[in-house]
């Protein structure tokens, strides 16, 4: 396989759109013809399961069409984002469950749409498990193994603590505003560098 | 440094929090001492397994010393490792036997000359790691992917950081929203002017206010009981019961009982 | 050229992400097995412009990295410019993991700063995973397939000089010579984050 070859299907296969051949060519170095490439390339992927295909008087990459049934016979998997309504009511039941739907809108401090604990429910993330023995009985929600799975967790126990979110640097705790205390913890004793000079 | 034990001195200092415990102070570009060492540990130009471990605390030591107080007060990792090289020097020169559980000279010299290698080999991993081909700048993926399949699948895009980071959200802002105060547990004015008071009998002649404090304080607890009695000393002053004087600012404040004194 | 060896290719070819052995599998018909497939794939393609690469538990296509220089005109994903302390993190996480923030610090000599663990944490290239069974249960750290992906390694025993550190006795979790730096924050102090912020 000769360097220009490689080139040229490196490219191929990187580029985004098909590509026309003045493009193809300006990779080459001086005096390094475009066409036998092409032509040996489309001479090496015939019959493979990836082919070399002329579009126009651009070129690209593209699955053999035979193999079509036997790829859409697979689930195809779709991206889907989760809004930040759902990313912060799972994180709430991941620390707080069980909890119920008020509990979670407590924390939160809005509302729940009507859609955001059905999102989580069939995405198989959260499950509803028995009842809470207050007025009117409400529904307690857990994460599940599926939860677990997703997010590579060994368990509820490897999500990380407070302290550790801020240690991490993913919880940024202003201080002053969480407590207001003129208490003298021992341990934040400030250390005076003049102890010398103290009398007795 | 003399006696004075655990109790920090009143005066000197300010009043302010001490800095924030992970702060990384850069001192001219160093991270941190072991960074230091290992660069002064470069310039012996050596092989590291060689390394003179005395030469190096020596070079350190010289280096700290000619870093000015400014830059000093706020790194207290780079004094710490300051006091154990000294240490770590005074063992290497008078080589007697160690207590039974403290490592000797030797020993401790090779702890710190494992740490520095462990250092340099992580260092150099680094670098190799960051000069590899990297994705999306040295190497690329399928420019444009297919999909297949009819039946669709949804693959919910959302990563461990982005719930963990956006719990921190919410814990921050709950925490910004609750306002707790708490007891507070500093000495009071009023409780420093009914202990004067009470003590004025036995201040007949002049004696340092600091004299009058409560034995058992410590801290921020004893910090807090010297400004309330000094105010409450101003109090008594006030209402002619007490005199004060200081000979110089910063000096010992005298005080002693106007009670029977009156003209 | 078998024609499960023709669905895997189109399969990998078609898809930018790494793909695991599993989902691979599920496209082969029953009785089919996939590694003497990806073995032909791999020796196959071994010396072209594209390669198949192994990244941990799955495979993927790349670009050859020795056409990195040819390939320039290629868009490039600016990552944002890693600091120096973020790479030797990085590394001493690559080499010793799992291991605890703690671990990191002594071998650094230095306390970690806001801004290292949780930009590579955002990289996607590490995660916490586990807690080591000491007091304070502190988390363990480890790195990913995408760490994988990102910097060309076919797996965790791809890692230059892990023989020769070994050998050293350089890849010791042993404790450095003095515990100098306050590390009072993660290790001691786990918060429990629902005993905390528990409403009733």
């Amino acid at each position: 396989m000769t360097e220009g070859e490689r080139l040229i299907e490196a490219v191929l296969f990187a580029s985004a759109e098909p590509l026309p051949q003045e493009v193809l060519a300006g990779y080459l170095p001086d005096g390094v013809a475009l066409e036998p490439i092409l032509d040996s390339l489309s001479a090496f992927y015939a019959g493979r399961g990836v082919v070399l295909v002329r579009r126009g008087g651009s070129w690209a990459f593209r699955t053999a069409p035979d193999l079509a049934g036997p790829l859409e016979a697979q689930e195809r998997m779709v991206s889907r984002k989760l809004s930040r309504a759902a990313i912060e009511t799972l994180a709430i039941i991941a620390y707080h469950q069980p909890c119920t739907r008020a509990e979670i809108e407590d924390i939160r401090g809005v509302a729940l749409s009507k859609g955001t604990l059905d999102v989580l429910f069939e995405a198989g993330w959260i499950r509803p498990r028995g009842r809470k023995q207050t007025p009117g009985r409400p529904m307690l929600w857990r994460t599940t193994e599926a939860f677990l799975d997703h997010f590579g967790l060994s368990g509820l126990d490897d999500l990380p603590g407070t302290a550790e979110l801020k240690a991490a640097g993913l919880l940024d705790l202003k201080p002053g505003f969480s407590s207001y205390a003129d208490r003298a913890g021992e341990e934040d004793a400030p250390v005076d560098v003049d102890d010398a000079d103290r009398k007795s | 440094m003399e006696g004075g034990g655990d109790q920090p001195s009143l005066f000197g200092d300010s009043f302010e929090d001490p800095p924030p415990r992970r702060l990384v102070i850069d001192i001219a570009g160093f991270e941190g001492p072991l960074d230091l060492l290992l660069s002064l540990a470069r310039d012996q130009k050596v092989d590291l397994s060689r390394l003179s471990i005395l030469e190096l605390a020596e070079q350190y030591l010289a280096f700290i010393a000619r870093l000015d107080r400014s830059q000093l007060e706020e790194a207290a990792d780079y004094l710490v490792m300051a006091a154990w090289l000294a240490y770590l020097k005074s063992r290497l020169l008078l080589p007697q036997n160690p207590p039974d559980d403290e490592p000797s000279g030797a020993e401790m010299a090779a702890a710190l000359a494992f740490q520095l290698r462990r250092l340099e080999a992580m260092r150099a991993l680094g670098g190799q790691l960051a000069a590899r081909p990297r994705l999306y700048r040295d190497v690329w993926s399928r420019g444009a992917p297919e999909e297949f399949g009819v039946a669709e699948r949804p693959v919910w895009d959302v990563s461990l950081f982005t719930l963990l980071k956006s719990y921190g959200a919410i814990a921050a802002r709950r925490s910004a929203t609750a306002l707790d105060i708490e007891i507070s547990d500093l000495y009071s004015v009023d409780a420093a002017i009914a202990r004067l008071r009470a003590m004025l009998g036995d201040i007949p002649d002049w004696a340092d206010l600091q004299s009058f404090l409560p034995a058992e304080l410590h801290g921020l607890h004893l910090r807090s009981a010297m400004s309330a009695h000094f105010v409450a000393a101003l109090e008594l002053c006030r209402q002619g019961r007490l005199e004060i004087h200081q000979e110089a600012a910063f000096a010992p404040l005298w005080m002693r009982s106007r009670e029977g004194r009156d003209e």
